[in-house]
């Protein structure tokens, strides 16, 4: 079989290093993805100068969606709320080291949609992913 | 042998098709879509290649041959399922589009505020959105008829529910998550006792089992042709005539009018009424060819195909680790849902996939039966009149890899 | 020479066919529904061959492929007539059906009693009847504005009537009986002074010229592929994305969800919450293969060469006998419909067929323009692409042939 | 060109025996083909024992439905209501003497439609003639 479970996401999957729930946050957001019911939450905390200094994920999804998530969170732990913009589908995909069809992206982008809607509104990513 | 399966698979090209580096393609996801035979592909590409025309309306010899085949179509495909009358085939996109007419029309004028509708909680979305749409707008109730462990109705709940006196039951013929076949005929003859109209979804049901709708005596039946073989973009609404007769149309447009002025118009007969527009004429043909394929085989020898595989699989699953079934009755189609401990649907799908075996993962539109077990998703294999039991032995070792690399 | 003509035609299977002992197909019906060239059935084929599979909701590599393929098409769609946003383009049936969508839903939400609907006299059907079945439900009032002898809408009329403060405003961007181009991109700068939302049927034009949704402002624009040299059953409602989003779904059912309950349901985005059941996709595979195959030969050439044909036509019939055109204005498309003094249109028709040639006889779906001009029918030839010279030639001797036999 | 319009046909649209209006009629019937909006009404005038006197078609259409019509009346005129039942698609197509296709089949059978739908009820032709 070819390499699509990479051991990372595997691993990722099964130990992830962000998943929890954060009492104190300063920001929460959710979305589900409503091919599967896979659903992700984020809490955020950030400080003064609005760079996150904490960040987890719950919910519950499939390999893909878990280690995205997992390694999303460990991105942005550390920096300005703004840098989370310059994030993109390609910056989610370099992480996984795989290539995915478009079913499967949806599943890989579920918790970079969460984070930017929660901090830009909803419908930011969309227009972002699929704009002509 | 029911019939020469190898015969068979040749005339499906797609099955040839080497999926992933060394893998054939195992195709174990027909109850979401079956895959087409050549014939039904010929039959649209000579239609558009020396018939091609707008129909009804047009006097041109490519117009009167159109016509003939679109209306020729109508004829098969009601015999197919043995209506009465040809009129009483109303041509639409999908089985969702058939249910859809029937909550619009003729449920926005005959059901009221307060009347009750019977579903089942093992409902596609497409029998149950419809109807939560009119009962917001008409304030009417719905109830459902809860579905046992073993993945079957509650009868007994059913006919508790039929006390209260539902306007409309409306349910499944045969579940696309849990395989399992409703009995139909009591159903209808108890809803018929209590003077409700019946809608039976057979998007399962027709392509898998002869139906025979003047003898279930539904009253509005619907199904979808891309799960028969048929192409996609083609639905079929089968209604009683008298009900279609004293229902108000759908869509309207061109070629469902007699007469049209500035301020009114005038509706066409049936079935010409619920068909405005140019219909998916070429579609309509293809699934003629189609209707043509599967009575070729014959339904009875696509029933005990499937029925065979279905047992093989079971047999064969009940080897798998960390593997639950669900719906273990044996009233059944050849559909097989279930979850592995610990492993997302996706993954499953996603490792199988790369082993070249098809099936989907997901709550098959199936969500209120999928949050009653507790579960976001499962995996699900199905099985069709081209499947061998090799594919099924391909099903179990990618899913001895998926325990491997999940352990 | 605007492209090579008999490469064009061999494109075309069906124009080589001798469709009348002796003669060969002159199709000059392309207004109902266009031939279809080969690219387009390849298309449709090779996804039924190699990669047919139900889509959105599966990770095996043929759903996987299948989705693309439907989204690919929807985005080649969308930039076909300069849409900013692929979720901005909603697939349907046909033209009548995404008409009745925004009559459906967006009407049913936003127009209240008293409110007003200008259509015009020119309407096909589907613009009118779905308009008409929404102002009975809704208590709404229609006006109209009238076509002058010469076939041209009167915007004096048009002017007084956005005065009255109407809320929608639907119009053909081309008349499929006069040929008549209406100015559409004036006509929705001053609906929009007056706050009116508006529907541009564009069934019409689409296939004829480069359509620029964008550049007209055009708040709601439908289409339908059978016209634009693609497939049956596939059509396109184009909406601007913040008037789809305040706009409830229309049909209920998979896939247009995010989220299903046994009593309720949260509706997806854009463009999957108005697209509900497996949708037709070998048809949206096949219509972005009509836009290749438009773009490819260009929108601007195809206009040009019509607009060639229809003058050579004009000529020629001049000289025919009893013979009186419908609306000769010279914005046009290749659209020509006329009478014949004494003779009933079918039986133009019917003549006409004998020797090859092929026109509709009719109302053409737009009685009460007909009504309005004092005819029941008109015969009516139509031309594109693929049409010659000769073929004008061919409908002219026909027509001395209808002399011959009534005189 | 073929046979198609056979000088009977041309010649009962140009000089119809049987069309016109009966003033004191027992029965009028009409209706129209939705698919070119042609029109026909049918006049008959029956005796005591329910026999056909006298008939008269009007309104307006193409060869083939005048023509029909035209011939159709000329059988009825002298035979009993009753004897309406028995003329079916066969009898107005042989008395034409052409075949016809699905769409120029309704301009054929629009007289006797409206005949048939005014003597026994609407829908029972159709019944006739679309049953599976
Ligand atoms: C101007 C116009 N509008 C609407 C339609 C309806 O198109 P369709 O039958 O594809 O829905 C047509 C075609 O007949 C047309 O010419
Ligand atoms: C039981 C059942 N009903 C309805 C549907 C909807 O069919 P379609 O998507 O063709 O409208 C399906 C197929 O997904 C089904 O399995």
């Amino acid at each position: 079989m070819d390499d699509f479970y990479r051991e990372l996401i595997v691993d990722r999957y099964k130990n992830p290093q962000n998943k929890g729930e954060l009492e104190n946050s300063n920001f929460s957001y959710e979305d589900e993805n409503p091919l599967c019911g896979d659903h992700i939450r984020i809490d955020l905390i950030t400080n003064d100068q609005n760079i996150i200094t904490d960040a987890k994920f719950s919910g519950h999804g499939c390999a893909i969606s878990q280690a995205s998530a997992d390694l999303l969170l460990e991105i942005v732990i550390g920096k300005p709320l703004e840098e989370v913009k310059s994030i993109s589908k390609e910056t989610i995909l370099e992480l996984l080291g795989i290539e995915l069809g478009p079913v499967r992206l949806k599943c890989a982008l579920l918790s970079l949609k969460v984070l930017k809607a929660g901090i830009y509104g909803v419908g930011d990513l969309d227009h972002e992913l699929k704009e002509i | 042998m029911l019939y020469d399966l190898e015969k068979i698979r040749a005339d499906f090209p797609i099955l040839n098709r080497e999926i992933r580096k060394g893998y054939s393609l195992a195709y174990l996801d027909s109850t979401a879509t079956a895959q087409k035979p050549q014939q039904v592909i010929n039959a649209m590409n000579e239609y558009y290649q020396f018939h091609n025309a707008n129909i009804h309306r047009g006097v041109h010899t490519l117009a009167e041959e159109a016509t003939a085949m679109y209306e020729d179509a109508r004829d098969k495909i009601g015999r197919f399922i043995q209506a009465k009358y040809a009129r009483e085939i109303i041509f639409t996109r999908n089985t969702t589009e058939s249910i859809n007419l029937v909550a619009k029309s003729w449920g926005r004028k005959f059901l009221k505020p307060g009347d009750l509708i019977i579903l089942t909680e093992m409902e596609h979305h497409s029998n149950l959105v419809p109807w939560q749409m009119l009962a917001d707008e008409n304030s009417l109730r719905l109830e459902f008829v809860s579905v046992n462990e073993d993945g079957v109705l509650a009868l007994e709940v059913y006919k508790k529910l039929l006390d209260l006196n539902p306007k409309l039951v409306a349910f499944s013929h045969m579940s696309n998550v849990l395989g399992t076949i409703n009995p139909a005929k009591e159903m209808i003859i108890d809803a018929h006792k209590v003077g409700a109209i019946v809608l039976v979804d057979g998007a399962q049901s027709v392509p898998h089992f002869a139906v025979d709708v003047q003898d279930l005596d539904a009253d509005f039946y619907a199904f979808s042709a891309h799960k028969m073989v048929g192409p996609t973009g083609f639905g079929v609404l089968y209604g009683k005539e008298a009900i279609l007769d004293a229902t108000p149309p759908f869509i309207g447009g061109g070629d469902m009018i007699k007469k049209v002025e500035l301020h009114s118009f005038k509706p066409n007969d049936l079935p010409h009424k619920f068909e405005a527009g140019t219909p998916a004429i070429a579609e309509a043909i293809g699934t003629a060819a189609a209707v043509d394929y599967l009575q070729a085989i014959g339904m009875e020898n696509i029933a005990r195909h499937e029925h065979e595989l279905v047992h093989y699989a079971f047999n064969k699953l009940s080897s798998v680790e960390n593997l639950k079934i669900f719906g273990k009755n044996n009233n059944r189609g050849g559909v097989i849902s279930f979850e592995m401990a610990n492993v997302h649907p996706h993954d499953v799908a996603q490792i199988l996939d790369s082993v070249g075996v098809a099936v989907r993962a997901g709550h098959h539109c199936a969500m209120p039966l999928h949050e009653k077990f507790g579960i976001a998703a499962t995996t699900r294999a199905s099985f069709y009149l081209y499947n061998t039991t090799s594919e099924i032995d391909r099903l179990v070792e990618g899913l001895e890899i998926v325990n491997d690399i999940f352990s």
